[in-house]
């Protein structure tokens, strides 16, 4: 084809035996409009789903959670600041020079920077304000 | 040994007008990013590959994107298996706010109504004599989205990806250039002037659930666009679960500025005048602008197709965003609508059917991948 | 080509039930990741990939993780080859601080009393049936360390990698509701009010020889588990050194997390019902169950064993952290040993075994690969 | 085993002619145990060991390095100081309107960020009150 | 399975006085990094890679980086393909400032001087019986850039990549060690004192269009520097173009320390002493050093050269950075200037040579590679 | 080679048949020269090439550009700043409490992170003064 670039030009290519172009691009273009459509219909229902009672008491949960979960969630709330107090503190008799540094380090190290992001989150969902905005804005 | 062969090695002895004629090309590429600033972080890497590329290739050494075993051929990898594609969604999905579409969903029919670019592009590609295989790949040009592209010509027409890829990121470029007549000769000055009420808050939630329900959707109507699709949603699920912030955070930079970087460099040096500089790549070309004119006009005129129906009119112009080109095609849309009306902001209404473009042409590109990729 | 041939290429034609089931569950990891906040980083990742995994398959389609040349397969081949655990080692090695488990040495011993859950699971596993190899890989899960988890079972046992893995990230990220149970059950009240007086000072010389140490005497003890171990080292030493601060930032931040994205979302869509959803893959939960609360146990009776013969007493709760999946259940035995008393801080002391406990699996891992890896 | 999962259960799986899985195990327990027991036990005898005169030489010389290093050490402890005042100036006269940044990027770019911060930490090193903490602390 | 062989695979059985040197060669490389802080980027990860790659191999495990489907042997790859050389170039140009360069061209001869050291230790490896292709990548240790020789070894010599990679670190780890007494020997204190006049102002557009004509001019001349030249200039003209500065960053961040991590703890373990302690290592190092002496003498004698034709004379001090070895080098330079004059800043003026260095040694190495790569 | 090291030292190595090393060593220093010659004599061109008046006016266009150029790059100049007003207005209803922070993100999202950091460079490049430095200084 690189010889003669222009003989191949044909309309016939589009209809052939095993394969018909324009039947496949309506079909295509059909596919694409369903899924958009199927996607825009189903963000159209969301609220209402949202608004159902059974998904406000199964979302609800986590702002009151069962015993088990309270005694580590609510220590684990807890904690993160008592121990904040109590490692400055502990940290201030050794390093009195550079304690805002070490401070950081020591809490950042302990409760490593690889889970703090996830608790911090966790922290802020279990506040009820922050769970509030998480459930809807008002 | 002779010291003449030394001179036969140096780039100047094999230095084709072909490799020069590209080089002034990949110069071009960098000036329009660094001065007219169009897509620069897709021109310079790309532009400066070019300059790789097209230095005259030695025999016997390992240099190019197509010599095995060069380090070039080990990073276009990524590419001729179309690696970095999902990736760059990957990051793409964890910055990408879908809020304006979850607002105002009827817009979505838009960014479906632009793919009409990707199939008449297909049909025309066929009709100009390419294969099947080649006319598909060439047609999803007209999605407007790099990666969706190199995606699909990797997976049915790699023998076109160079052009293929070079087409879908100048003409990306050029979408300030490209869209604005045309959305001007679809639209009156009337409804260029039409307001649209501000988008309704989106709960937190909502924007949760969104991801996941809209990969599940996509995926079992056209599983070929799985790929994409699913790494997309996957970064947007990362962006929004607000527990997964720092992977957020390190696919949205690291990760897609380090893929960013290697696909654009390595699809630069893939266009060697050799194998880059044939009639099958002016046809290319001539098809993906083509393709690029026929998506917005199919998106602005089913923008004023739907007006008829709807109480609320819509402003058409925002139906040329529907071809994707993240976000650039919306701020032209911005741009045009406020020449007429300064104080009109179109921009967050153009975001739904710019975010939907993409998903409609990954949808377009798993149709003509599950229809194409076995024959 | 048949319209009604596509109709057979979307995925609704071959939802199976299975698919469905898995499906389902991919839902739950991410809900409890997002609403219980149970190990995010690993279930969002992990969940999505599920979905992902369980689209019913395309016949012809390179889609899925075990498609040979699909985007999948080749993101999978760090999870197939064992090359993500040791880079996540690397990272995290970047995150530990040593500096308690230093301060304390005999608290490490906890961190190998708690490896008793591997054995005893590996027995079992034999017991029920499994091979050698399948039962070294399902004793591992006892290690409450996934990429450890994950590195052995890609070594000896990879036809299991996916519940292996699957079952480890589970129970992880159910350690706080699997071991307060059991702590109680273990403990008196009057024990779990004991008092630790506080750790002393480490210098910084300390910490910068331990890794070098450390290393060479777990490496010619048990070379298998050099290749973990090794980079757990290596990312400790960037990070204490001092003169390589920008390599163990980028360890622990860009580098980690992408590879536990990438690890994430691959062993997540390895989970296809069709292969997934067997027989072995309950048993294996089963054995993973059994070995975390052998795994604690062995920790909390270890620690009151101690107790026997220490003139200052260590509050057996922190025996329970022996099972690692740092730093969750240190946490939980901060969180269970505050409810008696709310003044007594724990988690300092409950790090030591936390981080002994990633070496003594380590350790672990190595003897049954050195074992097992043979015939 | 996938069809009939429980026909194969059965203890004697344990003790095999080519391998004894208690025998096994309990000698992997054994090497988990010595592994970390020879770790603490190192731990413990570290801290004696840096108190041994020679450690402290070798370990003290930094702190008064022999005449060469003393040069370039030295030196590169002023230059730092004096290289910045005199690249402020020199900068200051050309692009009076824009002096921090470009200030900042010039000295970032000439003693590049890529080794800058293993020398900032040298010259920490050097310095001796860093020196002591690095020895340990007090 | 007897117990015995158990103890025949933990490391001490197998430890010979080989491993115990090269470990405690490991522990030196450490020291030097940390107390002596000599480039601990580099020595750090070499240093402890030396540690893990003289753990005694175990027969039967892949655990080498000579041993394939090794973790480390995939890590391995990047280096022996050549493949994170130019990947390190690509950051080292995102962060290298060509200013003092573009401002006083004609110090750039100084680092075309300094190549003597590479050619006269090329042939004087060829005098001790190595093959050409050996004696090139011997040579070019005295290119004073690590990756540079890594790259060249990998193509021509990979049988010799271990000791020439760390001999090239080494020697560039002590050129505070090494270069001053050559610099005393061949200047007087009154060329010592030489001040130079401040460097003029470099325009933006100057800096951004050097990248792309110095890359067309080097890769035109010696094909064969492509590959680090290319990326060098590439990484460059993001961190100038002004519209590419996030990819900038990233490569000269995340990527440039995710790569050296893995090119340092790889290289450091490719030196088992089985294969490392032999007599041709020894007269690398023995070659390593010479070519360093040379190196700088031929950069010092150079710039006297010069003064007998410049009217405003240049400080003979800066020709020692010519070898590279940046930024090291020219420190030493300021250092050994400021001694005699404490008012003398030459840090500047040295670093056009000391970056001209690294094209020049990139260059040396394209035309030894298009030489000896062939037969 | 290993056995015996020295055996086969030979100066005869540096001239054979098929390859003669002195003369390759002095092409190659010579090469090296001329590569480095050539970019220090364009270096020294440079400066003067862009004072040529072609230069000057395709490098000034940017600071007035063509009509349709000017639209889109006019139109976004404002829009970015009164664009940042009215989101900041219309989320202000919204969620009145955590005003910043959403503000940013509202704005970060839709003119996304992945093309701000170009945009932005681009309106300074437009805007004079940041122009004028780029040309050169003064
Ligand atoms: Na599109
Ligand atoms: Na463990
Ligand atoms: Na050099």
């Amino acid at each position: 084809m690189d010889l003669s670039p222009f003989a191949n030009i044909s309309v016939s290519h589009l209809v052939t035996p095993e394969f018909n172009a324009i039947y496949f691009s309506l079909f295509g273009m059909g596919l694409v409009f369903s899924g958009l459509l199927v996607i825009s219909l189903y963000i159209l229902a969301l609220p209402k789903l949202l608004k159902l009672p059974g998904w406000w008491r199964s979302r609800r949960r986590p702002e009151t959670p069962g015993a088990e979960e309270e005694v580590v969630a609510g220590a684990n709330r807890d904690d993160e600041v008592l121990l904040a107090i109590a490692t400055a503190f502990y940290l201030h008799q050794d390093f009195p020079e550079e304690q805002e540094k070490i401070t950081f380090k020591g809490h950042g190290d302990l409760d490593s920077a690889w889970k703090i992001s996830g608790r911090v989150r966790g922290l802020s969902m279990r506040n009820p304000s922050a769970m509030r905005r998480k459930i809807g804005g008002k | 040994m002779e010291i003449s062969s030394f001179f036969a090695n140096t780039g100047f002895a094999h230095l084709a007008w072909g490799n020069a004629a590209m080089i002034g090309i990949g110069v071009i590429f960098i000036y329009l990013a660094i001065v007219k600033d169009y897509e620069p972080l897709l021109l310079v890497p790309i532009g400066f590959g070019i300059l790789i590329g097209n230095i005259p290739p030695i025999v016997g050494m390992p240099l190019g994107v197509y010599d095995v075993g060069s380090v070039l051929n080990y990073l276009y990898f990524g590419v001729s298996k179309g690696i970095y594609p999902p990736l760059i969604f990957l990051g793409i999905g964890a910055m990408t706010d879908f809020s304006t579409m979850l607002s105002n969903p009827k817009l979505i029919l838009l960014g479906a109504a632009a793919q009409i670019g990707v199939f008449l592009t297909f049909m025309g590609s066929l009709v100009l004599g390419f294969s099947p295989q080649q006319a598909g790949a060439i047609g999803i040009i007209g999605g407007a989205d790099g990666p969706t592209a190199i995606f699909l010509s990797s997976m049915i027409a790699p023998e076109l990806l160079g052009p293929i890829a070079i087409a879908a990121y100048s003409y990306m470029a050029l979408v300030p250039v490209i869209q604005p007549p045309i959305m001007y000769l679809f639209t009156t000055d009337k409804e260029r002037r039409i307001r649209m009420k501000p988008p309704r808050t989106v709960s937190k939630k909502e924007k949760i659930i969104f991801p996941i329900v809209a990969f599940l959707i996509c995926a079992m109507l056209a599983p070929g666009s799985m790929g994409l699709l699913g790494m997309l949603f996957f970064g947007n699920l990362l962006k929004e679960s607000t527990v997964t912030e720092r992977l957020a955070n390190s696919a949205r930079n690291s990760l897609i500025d380090i893929v960013t970087i290697l696909l654009g460099v390595t699809v630069g040096a893939s266009t060697q005048a050799q194998t880059f500089l044939t009639p099958q790549s002016i046809f290319i070309f001539i098809l993906g602008a083509l393709s690029f004119v026929v998506a917005t006009s199919g998106g602005l005129i089913f923008a004023k197709l739907m007006n008829l129906f709807l109480k609320e009119k819509i402003n058409p112009l925002i139906g040329a965003a529907g071809v994707s080109a993240v976000p650039d095609s919306a701020r032209v849309v911005q741009a045009v609508g406020q020449k007429v009306d300064p104080t009109n902001f179109l921009l967050m209404h153009a975001m739904a059917p710019n975010v939907a473009g993409v998903i409609g042409s990954a949808i377009a590109a798993g149709v003509l991948w599950s229809a194409l990729g076995k024959f």
